[in-house]
């Protein structure tokens, strides 16, 4: 086992999956000669040739468009928006092409691409460079859009995107890429998509959360486990499709639900998992499934960023409240 | 050399046959035996018969909204004729001459234009990718398969099809750069109709020509007489092999117009001048490679009737086999969003066949 | 009084905006010497003249990105996006430039810009000419997103809409677009943007919805009241900011919501309105808020549009299923 | 006459003034008096003395990240000096001696790259837009706001400054188009320093020059040493020229080198040689002023470090008092996202102050 960060965890599954297929080739902005702006593709084009690994020109619509049209002649691109904040020039690629050219030529041509995007804020960027627009994705049928928040995930998440024979929106949270290191197994392994995990089981409330905020909920659970609470912690990994069953079964145990995340409120993802629950658990729940997330503003810059991502100490304090509801 | 003499900087027209049918220039005229001739010739017509049936079905509300290519036959036949089998097509939804020319199937045509998907989804060997509406968004497609070719050392050449006002979106320039850069084997087909819609081609960009606009992104470009099929055919050729050589991209601005509306939705009385229609139906390109095959003994009056006879029929019958079996089953809808149903559309799809099921409407 | 249709209290308001203000001007693709693809800027450049109606290159983003330029000079631009489904080019204008100027630059810069786009399914037509997303334009903080349902309320809303400082997404229902008259009155009216409108009172249960389905809901409730169920119907109006105070007096009178909108489900404005009234309005809540949706699928092409968007008969069903829901 | 002279097709460099400050075009060289000459190169040593403080406060943790301009003097200062206060600048992100010939205050600029919007709250008569990150997409303004005092008959020019990466992306072929249509008085420039973060030039775009791209628009476009703030005045007032007299838009292509890192985060030497780097320094656009103004005795030993020392103390009082003034308030976050707040920010707004409230933080 090679204990590594989850930047090195993408590199490295990166490395495994061009050798273990030799359809799989990766691009993007400064992606091949230099290895990415975060290094996450260091070294594959040394290892692999300027044939398997190539600088794009700067434009995120064609970055897009034309791994569309590797991946309907036979090749698995992996390409990559240099920040989650510049993906919006290729919207009409994903929304109108990605994600509709299995159904519009009814299975006849797939896209098997991967979107790796690094998101999210906390890293005191420059504007646009601190972006959680996962519900953007999420609204849109046809793309699967994948979350990991630990190293080991981010492996075994990327190696199943890759093979994944639909379209993947691959979100990284930068925030963590190199905030901590984890043992991740040198072999190959899958973990699937569309399973949410339960990270930590309790029965006062279920957390759902997701990606970087993962840290700031289990840091949380810590503090209200000392207080006595025993939250159950979920973390999403797949953002879309939804996995309902494994929210349910939580939320008919706990009652409660607190959902964390860093983008903004409405229409946010949360609200997605409010509406689940609502449907398939209203009878069980004693108290509102609440959302703690970014607020409705743009991203501030980095004097001002520290109020918007939900803090540990917010999210304990949410928690207290929901505990307590009518109790 | 094609290219060299067609410098676009210089804005002269390439043309090898002129509206009477004549050759004018003989040493540029491909030498193609007489069913090689005819096919085109009949490909060209049956394209023209296919839209005239569609406008009439669809006057009488049994097609929908159609997109007709009247004018522009000799550029989508005279192009696609050139490309073999293991080559690809990338087209917007004005080509219908192409898709005929590449073999694909009248009935998936009609299919597609009477509202059901499995109109796109055509067997292994026919490489044309579906209309593609958002304009210009196809031209990355086709790079991509160009490059994902190139890269993967398979012989094979893209072309994709776009209007004069495709040229405006981004999508165009950044297509057309990344081909540049990467030297894929895409031939970039522009069909200047001279409108986008209602807007003239000089609205829509202050370029001299279309085909000068290869420049900005360091590959060849050459203005075809779209109306010629013979100059269409041999710019194309010289493209292809381009391509196959290694050479790199090329675009192709084939200066035609199209006669019809812009779609059955669309009344271009509103916006142009019947003068003007009538000059250009006078550069028809059947017409032109009728007189060119008349007068060379290859076709007689009674011929070509049977011809355009045998095309319409053919439309017709293919219409008809839509109509009878253009329904589509309610799984369908959800069955090829992804590779297997989420639980969601599952989940939906049950609900909704329960309430179907509820009203004995399954 | 005049009497119009939807697509004529558009072209009337547009011409009433353009003569109070004569910093108004129109522009997009076709929009001028034709008068655009469904007509709705008829006449303005005969009327204004070619320097305040004008036809534009075939380029979304740029209709944008032009029109933050120009507002940023003084001008108040009123563009239109000839169908929805052709608004992803200019995603990156809207997202990163129209919703974020003022933000950015503290109050300096300002988009009082109206983007126009004609939504919604059910007209039979080509792929792409379907869509509702309004979903992904509510979750962007900086817009505001508006929704008419009725020749009356596109006249005033428009209007409210040239006149916000603001931007506002102005999406028009086509496939009512000349679906039925009603009288308008010639002079200027102005309806807030930000407030939903009680159309029907009633104490069953609470309907949301907007746009093109406030017909299908209307007839449903109509078929409701025949068996003795009497719904408060709310139009929405405005999808972005929500009106949560409206909704919520509603649902806390009548204890049960349906939300019935055409577009795609997971992630859709549906899912905000129930997390709102499960914030704001839990202990009233006899049964769960429910959504009925179009499907996560792409709009499909005419053979398979009928099944797509919710009939009356589907919305009754659903309405009859909350209100016996455990009683 | 300018444009005619170094038409894009044939690759000429337009220069006045050589790598060792000598006048090598006499007669295109501007008249201008020793005041202005000097003024324009204090602005020079007063973007790289901001430079320099702005990269040892980074490495002092006291700055964030910072896009260095070292190398591009010239080209910001000389073009931006030819605009007249009624014009306006759509910068990107490394035009820092172009906001300052403009007139910005140091405080504000430095306030934005220390993370605080009101950095880009500039007062009403400075006419520059606010920093854009989204590559190429800011051009589209500069043809809204040109287009736009067209439509009102004011004499305004807009300057709209872009890298070399930046004309792959869509908005700049869609904004050049659109400007050439409408013909409004915009002047694209483009500071092609070589590189778009690692990727050189030669892989950004095929095309054998950026000048040669406005050939696809139907626009003047030239080729102009960017490190000879001469040849690039000369060549900004033609297009502002251009401009002001009704004749539409100009591209300009400055070529010169950024020397610096791509930002405070990014490391050249991963990706580009030493050498490199060594031979542009020689062509300093800095030094060879300077070494103009000497030659002429405009300029001594003495004054030119008063000059620096000045600029150098400048910077450093900016900065003290940013970071004495750069926190912001909470409401500020919520106060800008619409004229109004709407209930949903109130409501987020007062729900956080009332937990800090709770915490004793406020
Ligand atoms: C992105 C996008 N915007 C707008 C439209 C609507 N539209 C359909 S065809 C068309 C004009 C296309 O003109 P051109 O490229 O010249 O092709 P032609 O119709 O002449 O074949 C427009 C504006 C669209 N399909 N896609
Ligand atoms: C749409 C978009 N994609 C990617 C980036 C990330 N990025 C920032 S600067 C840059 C390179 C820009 O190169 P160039 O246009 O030559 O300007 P320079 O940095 O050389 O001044 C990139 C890729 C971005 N800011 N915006
Ligand atoms: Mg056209
Ligand atoms: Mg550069």
């Amino acid at each position: 086992m090679a204990v590594m960060n989850l930047l090195q965890a993408v590199n490295e599954t990166l490395r495994q999956e061009m050798k273990r297929d030799d359809r799989v080739v990766v691009f993007g902005e400064d992606v091949g000669y230099e290895g990415g702006v975060f290094r996450a593709t260091a070294d594959l084009q040394k290892e692999f040739g300027t044939d398997r690994c190539m600088d794009s020109p700067l434009a995120e619509s064609a970055i897009v468009g034309v791994g569309i049209g590797m991946g309907i002649n036979g090749m698995i691109p992996v390409v990559e928006m240099q920040f989650m904040g510049f993906v919006y020039p290729a919207f009409n690629q994903i929304i109108c092409h990605v994600a509709r050219m299995r159904n519009r030529s009814r299975g006849r041509y797939t896209v098997p691409m991967v979107i790796r995007m690094p998101y999210g804020g906390g890293i005191r960027a420059l504007e646009h460079h601190s972006e959680s627009t996962e519900a953007l994705f999420a609204h849109i049928p046809g793309l699967k859009v994948v979350i990991p928040s630990t190293p080991y995930d981010a492996k075994g998440l990327l190696a199943s995107a890759i093979r994944d024979e639909d379209p993947v929106i691959f979100m990284e949270p930068k925030r963590i890429y190199r905030a901590f290191k984890q043992e991740v197994p040198e072999e190959e392994y899958l973990i699937p998509i569309g399973k949410a995990k339960v990270v930590k089981e309790g029965q006062s409330i279920t957390i759902i959360s997701w990606g970087a905020s993962m840290r700031e909920v289990l840091k949380a659970t810590e503090m209200a486990e000392a207080k006595g609470i025993y939250p159950e912690v979920i973390d999403l990994r797949t953002i879309s499709p939804i996995d309902g069953e494994t929210i349910i079964n939580s939320v008919k145990k706990t009652g409660r639900v607190l959902i964390v995340h860093e983008a903004a409120k409405t229409n946010g993802v949360g609200a997605e998992l409010v509406s689940i629950i609502n449907e398939k658990a209203f009878l069980h729940l004693e108290a509102p499934p609440t959302r703690l997330t970014g607020f409705d503003t743009i991203f501030p810059l980095p004097k001002g960023e520290h109020h918007y991502i939900p803090t540990p100490e917010r999210i304990v304090n949410k928690i207290t409240e929901l505990v307590n509801y009518l109790t | 050399m094609l290219f060299e003499n067609y410098n676009p900087m210089e804005k002269k027209m390439f043309q090898i046959m002129n509206q009477e049918g004549e050759i004018i220039e003989p040493d540029l005229m491909p030498n193609l035996p007489r069913e090689v001739l005819i096919k085109m010739y009949r490909l060209m017509v049956q394209t023209r018969e296919t839209d005239k049936k569609a406008l009439l079905y669809q006057r009488q509300g049994r097609m929908l909204t159609y997109a007709p290519n009247i004018g522009q036959e000799a550029a989508q036949v005279g192009s696609a004729f050139v490309l073999e089998k293991k080559d690809w097509m990338v087209p917007a939804f004005r080509e219908l001459g192409a898709w005929l020319t590449r073999g694909a199937d009248l009935k998936k045509i009609y299919l597609y234009w009477y509202g059901n998907e499995f109109g796109s989804q055509l067997p292994e060997d026919i490489r044309i990718l579906p209309v593609s509406i958002p304009i210009a968004s196809h031209l990355q497609h086709a790079v991509g398969i160009a490059w994902a070719a190139k890269l993967q050392k398979k012989d094979e050449v893209v072309i994709t099809y776009f209007g004069d006002g495709a040229t405006s979106q981004g999508d165009f320039a950044e297509s057309m750069n990344w081909a540049g850069v990467y030297q894929t084997p895409t031939i970039f087909f522009c069909q200047n109709n001279q409108f986008a819609i209602s807007v003239p081609r000089a609205s829509q960009t202050a370029s001299e020509t279309i085909a000068q606009k290869a420049i900005a992104f360091g590959m060849p470009g050459i203005l075809v007489d779209g109306n010629d099929i013979f100059a269409i055919y041999v710019a194309t050729m010289e493209a292809v092999k381009r391509g196959r050589s290694g050479e790199g991209p090329t675009l192709i601005e084939a200066y035609t117009y199209r006669i019809g509306a812009h779609t059955t939705s669309d009344d271009p009385t509103r916006y142009r001048k019947n003068e003007e229609v009538e000059e250009w139906k006078k550069k028809d390109p059947i017409d032109r490679m009728r007189k060119y095959l008349m007068r060379e003994g290859m076709l007689t009056e009674e011929e070509d009737k049977t011809i355009a006879l045998e095309c319409a029929s053919i439309a017709e019958e293919a219409f008809k086999y839509v109509e009878a079996n253009g329904d589509i089953a309610l799984e369908d809808i959800f069955k090829y969003q992804y590779k297997e149903m989420t639980p969601q559309l599952k989940e939906q799809m049950e609900e909704y066949q329960q309430f179907l099921k509820g009203r004995g409407e399954v």
